[in-house]
C-alpha cells in the first residue's frame, strides 16, 4: 500500500514516528518521565506502551544524568533508546553523558563503537514557564562535533527528522518547540525519514534572506507577508538541522539577496545566529550588501509574568523591523503593533494552561 | 503570624490550634487559587498541596522564626506556614510587579526573605544542595539556624540528593531534609521509580543520617518528629531527614482533580480523603476538648478575608513595566 | 588467556594459580609502564594499580568470557584481568595506531570490545551508570551476561552512582557495582569527602542492593563474594556491591611514589605494603602446597617476554596520520 | 607601604589573588577537589590551608552537582565562596547550578538575593589529555546572561581579574588554560583589581586585528611577530572578559584595520569567534575590507596522541595564514612549519608529565 498523506498536527506527527519506528524495529525503546503517562507527553507518546508494552516504552527515575548513561549503555549494547525530556532544562542535568560521554564515544575509541541514541528535549514557552522551563540552548549541542542537532518546524519535517534520529548510528540531539505542537500540516503515513543536514526553503524571495529555526519560522513566514505588503521580496530558510549546518542553502541565498536577518529562538552571544553571521561574512562578504541582523532573545533570563514575557520574545514585527533595517528603509513603529486582545503568553487562543 | 498571642490555656492547646489554624490556612488559600484559575488571569503552574497540609504546617510550627527554608515546584504550603507573605504570594500568582518576585517567577519561584522562605524552585532535587549551603554557611559562620529542605520522594531519585546528603552528614550540619512521600511523581507511581523492597527514608540511612518515617497527615506526629529533628540538627549533631507519607488530592499541576484520567484508582484517593489532615485533627481536638467551635469561626472569617483581600489586591496590582524587562540581570556591587 | 590448559589437578589449585598468575602479569605490566613512563614517550596520564591487583584479578575469575566489564581512569588492571589485548593497550599509551583506540584515547580510554571490556573514560562516576545500560540491555534482549561496573570508592560520591543504584535496584538488573576503596580520592582522603560513622557498602545497602565489605588484596576473598555476586546477578535476583578494601602503592596518576608529600604516612603505606597481595598469596600457595615454583618461574618469564614484545611493537608503531584527525566524529550507517 | 610589581607565573598569580581574598575579606572560601592538597591545585592553592584555616580551603567531596549548589546556598548565606575544578570538563555535571541557577537567581527573584560566588575552572590540554580532559567550552558560559565569564592570558590580568570575580556580587565564571600557569610577568603584590568588562590591546597594529582569547593571545602575539617580518601590522586584542564582552575596543581596531581575524581555544560552531564575527558584520560592516577569519579547533573531539593533537590545535602559523588570507597574499606553506624537535603537546620543553 502507498503511503498517502494527512493532515496531522506536529504532537501527532512525532506520535506517529514514534509508532513507526518502535513498529519497523525492535531495538528502538523510548523512555522518559511521564512517557506512558495518560496524557501522552503533550500528546505524542499516546497509547504507545498499551501498543508496544511497558519494555519498550518506559518511565523512568527522576534522574536525567544517570538515566541518560544507561541509554548510552542500552546503544553500545543492541538498543536504539531515545529518552525524553518534558523540558530542555531538566537536560542540563544530563551533559556530561551527552557531550563527554555520547558525542566522543565512536571518535575516542577509534571507531570500535556506535552509538545510536536520540536525546529528545522539548523547549517551553509561554503560561509562566519562566526562567527555568523555557531556556532554548539548541546552540550548546550544535557546538559539540559528534552530536547531530536537529529542530524541525513542520509535522512532515519532526516526523521524517525523527525516523531519521532514531536510524542514525550516532547520537542525535532532537529539540522541538512546545508551541509547534499544535501545528498542522501535510504528513505520509507509514515510514519515511527526511535527511539530517539540508535546509529548507520554506519561502523563495529576491530581496532579502530570513534565516530562521523552528517555532522562529513561522513568525519569519507571517513576518514575509507582512513585508510582501510592503513590496518587499523575502526568502525564508528554514534550517532544521543545526549540527550539520547546511551551509550551500544560504550562501545561494545570501548570492541572490545580498541581505541577512537571522531569527533564532535563544539567545544571541554565541548563539546559533552569531553562527550564521559569522558563515556569511566569512563566505559570503562578497555578496552582502548590508549589515546582517540578529532577531534573538533580549539578554537576561526568561521572565515569567505575561508583561514581561510579552516584551521579551521576539516576533514577526521585530523581524519585519530588522529586515527595513537591513534594506535603509526608515523604521515603521506599527511593526510592532501587539492587536489589541492579543495574548502573547499562550501559543494559541484555545490554550487555558496550567502547562 | 495566626495571632499566637490569643492562644488558649495549655501549651499543648496552643500549639493544636496552631497547627490546625495553620493547616486551614493553606487549605482556604490553595481553593481560593484553585476557584480562581479558572478566570485565567493566574498564567503560570501551580502546583497545589491540598491534602499535605499537616507536614507543612506541622514541621514550621517547630521552627524558630529566624530559621530557613527552601521548597520546589509544590510550594505555596511550605512558604505560607513558614510566615511567608500572602499577598506578596498572589501577587506572583497573577504575574505583578507587587509579586514576591516582581512577577519574574510565578508560582515556581516563591521567596521571602523576611520570614526565612530562602526560595524555591522548579527544578526537581535542584534546592537541596543550596539549602545544604545555607546550613553550611550558619555552620561557618557560628549561627545558630536550622535550615530546612523541603522535597518530594521523586527528588530522592536525583543524584544531587545524595550529594547534599552525604556533604551534610559529612559535615554534621544542622539541616533537616523533610521529604513529602505523596506516591507520584506528576503520573507516575513509586514502582515505576523506586525499588519496592525499601523505603525512602533508607536512602538517607544509608548516608548515615538519622532517618525517621512518619505520619505525613498528622500534624501532632509531624511535629514531634520535626521537633526532636531541629534539636538534633540544633545540637551540632547532624543532618535529620523525616519522610512524611502523604497524598495529593488534586491534579499534579492545575487547579482540578485528576483520577478519571487513569493514573491512580479513585478508590486510593478516597482512602486518602478519608484521612484529611484537617478534618482529622479537628475532629480529634473536639474529642479531647481543645476546640473552640467560635474561636475556630473567627478564624476562619479571618482568613477568607485575608485571602479575598490578598487576591483583590493582586488583580488590582499593576504589572511590571516592560521596561524592566532588563532590570536585575546583574546585581550592582 | 593464561594458558588454563596446563592446570594443576585439583579446581580450588587451578583457581589459585589462575588469581596469582593474573596478578603477577597485571603487576609486571604496571610496573613496565612505570619504567618506561621516564622515556617520556607515554605522553598520557598513567593510573597504576599496583597493590590493588587481587580486586581485578579476583573479579574477572569469576566472570564468563562474555560478560561485560567497564571501569575509569585506573583500568589497566580490570583491562587486562578481563582478558584485553596487552599490545593494544601499550600502543594505546604510547599514541600509536595500533592502540586500542588509535591513539584517539591513550590511558584513560581502553576499550576491548572482544574481551568484553567494554570501555573505560576518565570523568568519575560516567561509566557506572553505562554499565548499568549494557546489563539493561542484555536484560531486555534476554541475554544472560552480567556486567561489572569497576568503581573508586569517590565515584559513590558522585550523584550518578545513586541513580544508576537506584535504577539497577528497581529493575532488578544483573550488574555487580565493584568498588576499590583504596582510601584516598586523589590525594583527599576519605575523612574529608565521606562520614566516617557509616561504610561506603552501606550506601548501596540504602537503594536495598546486597553489599558486602571484603579484603581487596585477598584474591581468593574476593573471587568467592564475586562468585556469589555473579550467580545472584545472573539469577535475576538483583544487582550486588562490593566494597574492596585496598590500598594504591605508588602516586595517584604517573609512575612514582609519593608518600614523601605529605598527604598520607609513610608507616601507613609501609603497613599496606605489608598487605601486598601477590606475596601474601604466594606465601599461601607456598604454605598450602599449591605453588609450583618451576612453573611460577617459568610463567614470569613468559610474562616478561610479552610484555617485552608488547612495548617494542608499540615503540615502533606508527603515530596515527595527521590525515586520519577527521576520521570516525561520526559512524557512517 | 607601596604595592610594588614583582615578576610571578601565572599560577603564583592565582595564589596571590587568592591570599589576598582570603586576607581581606573573612567571607571568602576556597574549596574544590585537591584545593588542599601537597601539589597545590598547579601550584595555585599552596600553603592556603595551613595559613587561613581548613574551614576557609577546603577539599570536598567528588560531587561537582551537589557541591556546586551548596556554594550557591552558601554565597545567599553570607559567604564569597569559589568553586575550584581541575578541568573544565568536570564542571559538566553542574551546568544547572551553574546556569540554571546562580545565573537567574538574581533576576527572578526580583532582586531579593545576590549570588556572589566564583566558578574557576582550568583548561587542560597535551600531554594525553585528550577528548575528556581539555575541553573548552566558554562560549556556553558567555552565551548565558546573568553570568559573567572571563578568560584572563596575563599573570597581571589573572590577579587582578580573579579578585574583581571574588568581588562581584554575581556569579563568575574564571577559566585559567594549563598552558598559561607557566608563563611569567610582572604582577603587583597587595591587592588591586582587573575590572571585568574591557578587552586589552596586547599590541597595537594598522593592517589586521587578531582577537584572540586566553591561551590564544600568546599565539596571536607570535604571529604577529611573524608578520612584522613580512612587513605586516597586526593589532592583538586579548578579550579577557567574554561576558560582558567590550565591543568598543574591537570595533574600534577594525574601523582601522577593516581585517579580522579570530583565534579562539575551542570549537567553531556557534563558539566566541563566530560571536566576534556576527559582531563584526553586525557593527563594522562598512569598516570590513575582507572577509573575516576564524581559527578555531578542527571540528571533532580532542584526540590524546602527540602526532594527532600536534594536528588538532591551532598555532600562531595557522593565524598568519588566515591574516594573509584577510590580505590577498598568496598562502606561505613555510607558515605551518613545525620546528624539528619542537614537541607541540608540551606547555614548555621543562614539562615532564604525568599531568
Ligand atoms: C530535573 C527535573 N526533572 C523533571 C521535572 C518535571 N517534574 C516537575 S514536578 C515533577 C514531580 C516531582 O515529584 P515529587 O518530587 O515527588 O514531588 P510532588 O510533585 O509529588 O510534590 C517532575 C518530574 C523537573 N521539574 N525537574
Ligand atoms: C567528575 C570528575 N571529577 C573529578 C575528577 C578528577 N579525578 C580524577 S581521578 C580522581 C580520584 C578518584 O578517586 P577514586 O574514585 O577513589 O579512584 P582511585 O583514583 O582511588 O582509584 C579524581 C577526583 C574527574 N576525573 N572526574
Ligand atoms: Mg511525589
Ligand atoms: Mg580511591
Amino acid at each position: 500500500m502507498k503511503s498517502s498523506a494527512r493532515e496531522l498536527t506536529y504532537a501527532e506527527a512525532i506520535r506517529d514516528a514514534f509508532a513507526v519506528a518502535l513498529e519497523r524495529d525492535p531495538r528502538v525503546l523510548l523512555l522518559g518521565l511521564g512517557v506512558p503517562d495518560p496524557k501522552g507527553f503533550f500528546g505524542t507518546t499516546l497509547g504507545l506502551q498499551k501498543q508496544f508494552g511497558a519494555d519498550r516504552v518506559m518511565d523512568m527515575p527522576c534522574a536525567e544524568n544517570g538515566m541518560t548513561g544507561v541509554m548510552l549503555g542500552a546503544a553500545l549494547n543492541g538498543l536504539r533508546p531515545v529518552i525524553n525530556h518534558q523540558r530542555l532544562d531538566f537536560a542540563l542535568l544530563a551533559m556530561d553523558p551527552m557531550c563527554t560521554q555520547a558525542a566522543k564515544w565512536h571518535y575516542m575509541f577509534g571507531g570500535a563503537m556506535k552509538m545510536p541514541v536520540v536525546f529528545r528535549m522539548i523547549i517551553g514557552r509561554g503560561w509562566g514557564q519562566g526562567p527555568q522551563h523555557s531556556q532554548c540552548l539548541h546552540s550548546w549541542f550544535a557546538h559539540i562535533p559528534g552530536l547531530k542537532v536537529v529542530m524541525p518546524t513542520t509535522p512532515h519535517d519532526a516526523k521524517g527528522l525523527l525516523l531519521a534520529a532514531i536510524e542514525d548510528d550516532n547520537p542525535v540531539v532532537f529539540i522541538e518547540h512546545r508551541w509547534l505542537h499544535h501545528l498542522k500540516g501535510e504528513v505520509p503515513a507509514g515510514h519515511y525519514t527526511v535527511p539530517i543536514g539540508p535546509a529548507r526553503r520554506a519561502r523563495a524571495g529576491r530581496d532579502v534572506t530570513i534565516v530562521a529555526f523552528s517555532y522562529m519560522v513561522l513568525e519569519a513566514l507571517e513576518a514575509a507577508e507582512k513585508l510582501a505588503e510592503d513590496g518587499i521580496d523575502a526568502e525564508v530558510i528554514d534550517v532544521r538541522s543545526l549540527r550539520p549546518l547546511d551551509q550551500s542553502l544560504l550562501l545561494a541565498s545570501l548570492r541572490k539577496t545580498g541581505r541577512l536577518v537571522v531569527a533564532d529562538t535563544g539567545h544571541s552571544t554565541a548563539g546559533m545566529a552569531a553562527e550564521i553571521l559569522a558563515i556569511a561574512g566569512e563566505s559570503a562578504f562578497g555578496s552582502l550588501r548590508a549589515a546582517p541582523r540578529r532577531v534573538c532573545f533580549p539578554d537576561c533570563p526568561t521572565p515569567t509574568s505575561p508583561s514581561l514575557s510579552a516584551e521579551y520574545y521576539p516576533r514577526a514585527g521585530h523581524i519585519v523591523a530588522a529586515v527595513r533595517a537591513t534594506l535603509q528603509r526608515p523604521p515603521n513603529d506599527d511593526d510592532l503593533l501587539v492587536p489589541a486582545g492579543a495574548e502573547l503568553d499562550k501559543p494559541n487562543p484555545a490554550f487555558t494552561g496550567p502547562f | 503570624m495566626l495571632a499566637a498571642a490569643t492562644l488558649p490555656p495549655t501549651v499543648a492547646t496552643a500549639l493544636s490550634v496552631r497547627l490546625l489554624e495553620s493547616m486551614v490556612r493553606i487549605r482556604f488559600v490553595e481553593e481560593a487559587i484553585a476557584r480562581h484559575y479558572a478566570g485565567q488571569q493566574m498564567r503560570c503552574p501551580v502546583h497545589l498541596s491540598i491534602g499535605q497540609e499537616a507536614a507543612a504546617a506541622g514541621v514550621c510550627a517547630a521552627l524558630r522564626a529566624d530559621d530557613l527554608a527552601m521548597s520546589g515546584h509544590r510550594s505555596h504550603a511550605h512558604y505560607l506556614a513558614k510566615g511567608g507573605d500572602l499577598p506578596a504570594m498572589i501577587a506572583e500568582l497573577y504575574g505583578k510587579a507587587t509579586g514576591c518576585c516582581q512577577g519574574r517567577g510565578g508560582s515556581m519561584h516563591l521567596v521571602d526573605l523576611a520570614a526565612g522562605f530562602v526560595g524555591a524552585v522548579p527544578i526537581v532535587g535542584s534546592t537541596i544542595p543550596i539549602a545544604t549551603g545555607l546550613a553550611f554557611a550558619d555552620r561557618q559562620l557560628k549561627r545558630d539556624r536550622v535550615t530546612v529542605a523541603f522535597l518530594g520522594e521523586a527528588a530522592t531519585e536525583e543524584g544531587v540528593f545524595h550529594e547534599s546528603a552525604n556533604f551534610a552528614s559529612l559535615h554534621a550540619l544542622p539541616l533537616v531534609f523533610v521529604c513529602e512521600n505523596n506516591l507520584y511523581s506528576v503520573y507516575s507511581p513509586m514502582h515505576v521509580r523506586q525499588p519496592a523492597h525499601r523505603e525512602v527514608w533508607q536512602l538517607a540511612a544509608g548516608h548515615g543520617i538519622a532517618a525517621h518515617q512518619g505520619d505525613g497527615n498528622d500534624p501532632l506526629a509531624v511535629h514531634e518528629l520535626m521537633h526532636a529533628a531541629v534539636a538534633h540538627a540544633r545540637a551540632g549533631r547532624g543532618p535529620v531527614f523525616l519522610e512524611l507519607k502523604t497524598y495529593r488530592w488534586r491534579e499534579h499541576c492545575g487547579p482540578g482533580f485528576d483520577n478519571h484520567i487513569g493514573y491512580r484508582t479513585e478508590a486510593e484517593y478516597l482512602a486518602w480523603r478519608e484521612r484529611d489532615p484537617i478534618a482529622r485533627f479537628e475532629h480529634r481536638l473536639q474529642q479531647s476538648g481543645e476546640f473552640d467551635e467560635l474561636r475556630h469561626a473567627q478564624f476562619k472569617d479571618a482568613v477568607e478575608a485575608e485571602i479575598a483581600a490578598a487576591f483583590a489586591a493582586a488583580q488590582l496590582a499593576p504589572f511590571p513595566a516592560g521596561t524592566s524587562l532588563l532590570h536585575h540581570v546583574y546585581a550592582e556591587s
